[in-house]
């Protein structure tokens, strides 16, 4: 058990990276390939939090603990993924614009069907 | 002084803020006018801290400055290759501001400053990415940058092209960026540290006496991906011909003569200062794997940029062409070849910016980019006639343009066989553009028969000013021809190169010194390039019906598909290839 | 005890991103996507990052599925028009 | 490119990628180690500057510069989408006709977006103390106010939403962010330096320096920067129409 | 160690299991019934983890999620109205059994809290919770007839 734990955390954030990209490859479906990217992302956030994460450490917050009493986990890893959440949360509605203009312009959704930009 | 480095990025994001805020009320004049005022304030401040950045400086952001080496603070760089790109950056983006002076028909409405505004940010952006010293610093100012050009490059919605290509553009990119960030997640959970030299360090003292293990290679592998994506590299380079030919001639000028550029400095910057050491990747395995993909991409881009006829696709595949040259002399890793590479850079920046501002001219006047098309149409534009065929022979790194100053240099730290790739790609590249000078502006040679190949055409394609224009205005003809003898000035300035090369290996190569000037040698691989595309150019143009691409090319074209599937499926493959290109060290260490 | 814990929330969160790439119906990977936001919210606090937590909540369990599901009422409404164009 | 053949490609790929990524997870320290050399000394930093709140003290003080980039990304891409989201030439814009909702879900919705705002404005207020922080409170009160569409009509919400002074919002905070950070340099210290103000009694609301200034300012900015977000989505969605058909 | 944590466990991976179950199978409208009850049923577990860390700050999520929860349910209501239009889903059964589980789950915790601000915040996270899934599931069950247009 805990020789699995020391590393699924890092081989379920490997998985969901790829799964995401599998999603990305296959799909017919622009608006579900921008989920399938979202899917991506979030394996970077299951990275970073398992790369900081303390064996029975608590969030570095002193608003209701007393500095020094418990272990704690790093804070660094936190503020990177919170940037990176809001990344995450930007390119999703940037990319989802383009799809609705893409489906104005080409009348479809189905990456299979857009003609242009070929040779 | 050094303090002032963040002002590199501050300054054009509050530029961008304010024109956004008062964008409402701004009439256009304004709104470009402030554009132009800030962009120009930035490449000042820019080059007063180019010409102050020996010995390089460090500034660390919050004033965090380390306390017995250690800092909880970001660092930003300041040497000269960082303040060198930035000033390129600047520099560039005020041609395109300057260039795109009354352009567009319709800033959507009530927004005039929106433009500008991207454009600032886009400017902030890829100088934050240039001083970064931090990786996750990199990262995000490497996810501005993106977002921007995908805005950017999506600006004319009504073109159906133009969306496509932005969104194929964003999903790649984003891709890489996220495996980028992996990668970065990885070497902070080995080192603890964020920072480039720490990470650097951190690496050497896990290793040990044991060299790189299997996680050393994963990151190496992962952040590469990232920045190779945005340097399009093969197998990661299909987004760009689709974003470049599709996205404004302004923003062009950009992505092309200095984003994609940027990726290369980035895996510069990247392995001297975090892979290079002990723990790090071994010399002979980055060599191999650099100068592998770089061929790779350099004949693609060549052969592909031949057989184009939508001539901002073209410039696109020759810009691919380009970038694979760069990276096999930055792959060489001699303090040579990265004077080499950065010289080409920015020879390339200016001579590549030229050339699209040329196309631009086209579109704007004739509604149309397809070579076939315009055949003879466009003799009545002399001076953007002379300027393309200039462009081309630059491309083709005539002496002494500096791309050919650049070309020289890398060709004779590169040495051997490999300076037949860089004669080839260059000619092959500049033959296309010399061609479609040819045809389009001299009418020479017959009109050219459509075939139903596999290819984009850039026919019918509307301009980007309100209507045809009657004439080109003299913004379209003058930057092009400022960028041009730019080009011509860094290859004909005495010393210039010299000063390129002392402020690059100052900061790069350890205190080793070359020196980056003409060379015998160097002159005549130019003299033999540029009169192989001349040669080449005449030989389509004369030939009395159009040779259609030959049989072996179909599958090539064919993998260029458009499709955002096909762009993701290569670019997991290109990572695995790059792990095993960098493999036998890890397994030897 | 709390590596349970942490590895019911790590495979719930597993299960449910292949759930929603294995969704082709954009209006159901919304779904999907909602409550994987959810989840991850919980793995988030059981690692320790309430922070991280309290934002992919904002993000993943409203804001994004909002920006799908508006997206996808506008492709249908158009498609409507154009049929009863026809 | 044909189906098969990208499945091929996608199959080789994403094994050997698969590969080494396993191989590196194999590398890693064990998940929950102790050894996190930048996250201790960030700890110790923010314990120096009275931020109670350690991920905010990374955020808006020790890692400002990040944040500022982060920030951009927001601006950036609102003003990407109001781009890309115009109107362009051949569409149009139609009235909604107003919708009728139940009446339960009406006053569910009237009684819980005040409440959502507070609770937005709580966390971004109490961003250096506890959990929480410009970001997360600036999308809550930004998601609340959307309630007023869904349980009301999208007449409703336009009432309260000047669309302009919300753009104008966005921009003025990055504002705000950026002359907060060059005051540093005014100052002759650097860039986003926050040694300008006294740092407060630790584990009260104005502790932590010029902490929960930059704090406001990016609630502010993400607040109205997803209001205008939203409300370009929400044209498209109920709005503009395309002219012709075909 | 502790009973909390336990009980948060047991409530993940119930709640959880089911109602990815629920989300990932069946007619669309089944699927949104199942996206409520995950607020629902997730709610508590938060509330739990919290008290199980002995960190009150984290109640803060638990907040979030009331609130937040319920509005993500009308986004679906709202917007996939053609879908649910006919076959409205009801469970009414399994919400009001989610719901006394978060009620029992909010009482327990005022129990150990006391009387105080963590208590009154904990009552209007639970009054939010309850109120909200229950106007959910009553617009999912047809709260939205009648909706023209916006």
């Amino acid at each position: 058990m805990s020789a699995l734990m020391q590393v699924l955390p890092y081989l379920i954030a490997a998985y969901v990276f790829l799964t995401g990209c599998y999603g990305l490859a296959t799909s017919r479906n622009l608006i579900h390939a921008v989920g399938c990217l979202s899917v991506c992302q979030v394996s970077t956030y299951i990275l970073l939090l398992a790369v900081g994460y303390r064996s029975g450490g608590t969030a570095p917050v002193f608003s209701d603990i007393k500095p020094g009493t418990r272990p704690l986990v790093d804070p660094v890893v936190q503020a990177l993924t919170l940037t990176d959440i809001v990344v995450g949360a930007t390119v999703t509605a940037l990319l989802l614009a383009l799809v609705l203009q893409i489906v104005k312009r080409h009348g479809t959704l189905d990456p299979d069907e857009l003609r242009e930009l070929r040779g | 002084m050094h303090h002032l480095l963040p002002l590199l990025v501050a300054v054009p994001l509050l530029g961008a803020a304010l024109l956004a805020a008062a964008g409402r009320r701004l009439p256009r004049p304004a709104a470009e006018l402030t554009g132009l005022l800030v962009c120009a304030a930035t490449a000042a401040l820019a080059l007063v801290l180019l010409l102050n950045s020996s010995p390089p400086v460090v500034e660390w952001a919050g004033g965090w400055v380390p306390v017995g080496g250690e800092s909880v603070g970001i660092e930003v760089i300041g040497d000269g290759p960082s303040l060198g790109m930035a000033t390129l950056v600047s520099l560039l983006t005020l041609s395109a501001l300057a260039y795109s002076w009354r352009y567009f028909d319709e800033p959507p409405r009530g927004h005039a400053g929106s433009f500008p505004a991207l454009m600032l940010v886009f400017q902030g952006a890829m100088c934050g990415f240039a001083l970064a010293g931090d990786l996750f610093n990199a990262f995000v100012f490497f996810e501005l940058m993106s977002v921007v050009a995908y805005a950017l490059t999506g600006f004319r919605i009504d073109e159906a092209k133009a969306v496509q290509g932005a969104l194929t553009f964003g999903v790649v990119n984003s891709l890489g960026a996220y495996a980028m960030l992996t990668g970065i997640g990885l070497l902070y959970a080995r080192t603890g540290e964020l920072s480039m030299s720490k990470i650097g360090r951190g690496l050497d003292t896990a290793a040990g006496h044991g060299g790189p293990d299997a996680l050393v290679l994963a990151a190496f592998v992962l952040v590469l991906t990232g920045l190779l994506v945005k340097a399009a590299t093969v197998p990661f380079h299909f987004w760009l011909p689709d974003a470049h030919a599709v996205a404004p001639t302004p923003v062009c000028m950009l992505l092309s003569g200095v984003m994609v550029e940027l990726g290369v400095y980035g895996v510069w910057r990247v392995y001297g200062t975090v892979f290079a050491g002990p723990g790090g990747i071994p010399a002979a395995d980055l060599t191999r794997a650099l100068v592998t993909l770089g061929v790779l991409t350099a004949v693609t881009g060549a052969v592909m940029c031949w057989y184009q006829r939508h001539i901002k696709r073209l410039l696109a595949f020759s810009t691919i062409a380009h970038t694979g040259l760069f990276l096999v002399a930055v792959g060489v890793l001699t303090p040579e070849g990265d004077d080499g590479a950065a010289l080409y850079i920015l020879g390339h920046a200016g001579v590549k910016a030229a050339l699209f501002a040329c196309a631009g001219a086209l579109l704007d006047r004739f509604g149309s980019v397809d070579e076939h098309e315009l055949h003879g149409r466009a003799r009545e534009l002399r001076a953007t006639g002379v300027l393309f065929a200039v462009g081309g022979l630059a491309l083709a790194g005539l002496p002494p343009f500096g791309t050919g100053l650049g070309k020289a240099v890398s060709e004779e730290a590169v040495g051997g066989p490999l300076t037949v790739v860089y004669v080839l790609a260059s000619a092959v590249t500049a033959g296309a553009v010399l061609r479609v000078a040819a045809r389009v502006f001299l009418g020479l040679g017959p009109p050219p028969e459509d075939t139903d190949a596999y290819e984009t055409s850039g026919s019918a394609e509307r301009p980007e000013t309100s209507g045809l224009l009657r004439r080109v205005p003299d913004t379209m003809t003058t930057v092009p021809a400022v960028l041009l003898a730019a080009a011509l000035a860094m290859g004909t300035v005495p010393g210039f190169g010299d000063l390129v090369a002392r402020s690059v290996n100052e900061a790069g190569s350890g205190g080793a010194r070359a020196s980056a000037a003409w060379t015998l040698h160097g002159v005549l691989l130019g003299l033999v390039s540029a009169a192989l595309a001349v040669a080449l150019a005449t030989a389509a143009v004369t030939r009395s019906h159009r040779p259609s691409a030959p049989a072996w090319m179909t599958p090539l074209r064919r993998l260029q598909s458009g499709h955002v599937g096909d762009y993701v499926a290569w670019l997991l493959l290109g990572s695995t290839l790059l792990a095993a290109l960098a493999l036998p060290g890890v397994l030897g260490g | 005890m709390s590596d349970a814990l942490i590895l019911v929330a790590l495979l719930l969160v597993a299960a449910t991103a292949t759930a929603a790439v294995a969704q082709r119906d954009p209006a159901r990977q919304a779904l999907v996507l909602s409550v994987l936001g959810v989840f991850l919210a919980v793995l988030f606090t059981v690692l320790q990052a309430p922070d991280v937590g309290l934002s992919q909540l904002a993000v993943g369990a409203a804001l994004t599925p909002l920006l799908i599901m508006l997206s996808v009422r506008k492709i249908r409404r158009r498609r409507r028009d154009r049929d009863g164009a026809r | 490119m044909s189906r098969r053949l990208r499945l091929w490609l996608l199959a080789v790929g994403g094994a050997g990628l698969a590969a080494v990524l396993a191989a590196a997870c194999l590398e890693l320290p064990g998940f929950g180690g102790r050894s996190h050399p930048y996250g201790t000394r960030a700890v110790r930093a923010s314990l120096a500057r009275h931020t109670a709140n350690t991920i905010a003290s990374v955020n808006f003080d020790q890692r400002a510069y990040d944040t500022l980039g982060e920030m951009s990304i927001l601006f950036a891409a609102v003003l990407g989408c109001v781009v890309l989201l115009r109107q362009a030439r051949d569409e149009h814009r139609e009235r909604p006709r107003p919708a009728q909702v139940a009446r339960p879900v009406r006053r569910y919705a009237l009684l819980v977006v005040p409440a959502a705002l507070v609770c937005g404005l709580y966390i971004v207020a109490h961003g250096q103390l506890s959990p929480g922080g410009g970001f997360q409170g600036g999308v809550v009160a930004a998601t609340a106010l959307h309630l007023l569409y869904l349980g009301a009509d999208y007449r409703a919400l336009e009432r309260v939403r000047p669309l302009g002074a919300f753009e104008a919002t966005d921009a003025l905070s990055v504002c705000a962010y950026l002359v907060l950070g060059l005051a540093g340099v005014l100052a002759g210290t650097a860039f986003l330096a926050n040694t300008l103000l006294p740092y407060g009694t630790f584990n009260t609301l104005s502790s932590g320096g010029f902490v929960p200034l930059l704090n406001a300012a990016v609630g502010m900015e993400v607040a109205s920067a997803v209001v205008v977000l939203l409300a370009n989505f929400l044209d498209q969605a109920v709005e503009i129409v395309e002219e012709e058909a075909g | 160690m502790n009973g909390w944590i336990l009980a948060a466990t047991v409530e993940l991976g119930g709640g959880g299991a089911a109602a990815l179950w629920g989300v990932t199978t069946g007619p669309t409208a089944r699927r949104v019934v199942a996206q409520n009850l995950t607020t629902a049923a997730l709610c508590p577990a938060l509330l739990l983890l919290a008290q199980g860390y002995g960190r009150p700050a984290y109640v803060d999520l638990a907040l979030l999620l009331a609130l937040l929860g319920p509005v993500g349910t009308l986004v679906f209501a709202r917007l996939l109205h053609e879908d649910l239009e006919g076959r409205r889903p009801s469970a009414w059964g399994l919400t009001y059994a989610v719901a006394g589980v978060g009620a029992a789950v909010v009482i327990a915790l005022c129990a150990v809290t006391g009387p105080g601000r963590a208590m009154v915040k904990l009552l209007v996270i639970g009054a939010l919770l309850i109120g909200g899934n229950l106007i959910a599931s009553r617009a999912l069950s047809g709260g939205f007839r009648g909706v023209l247009g916006g």
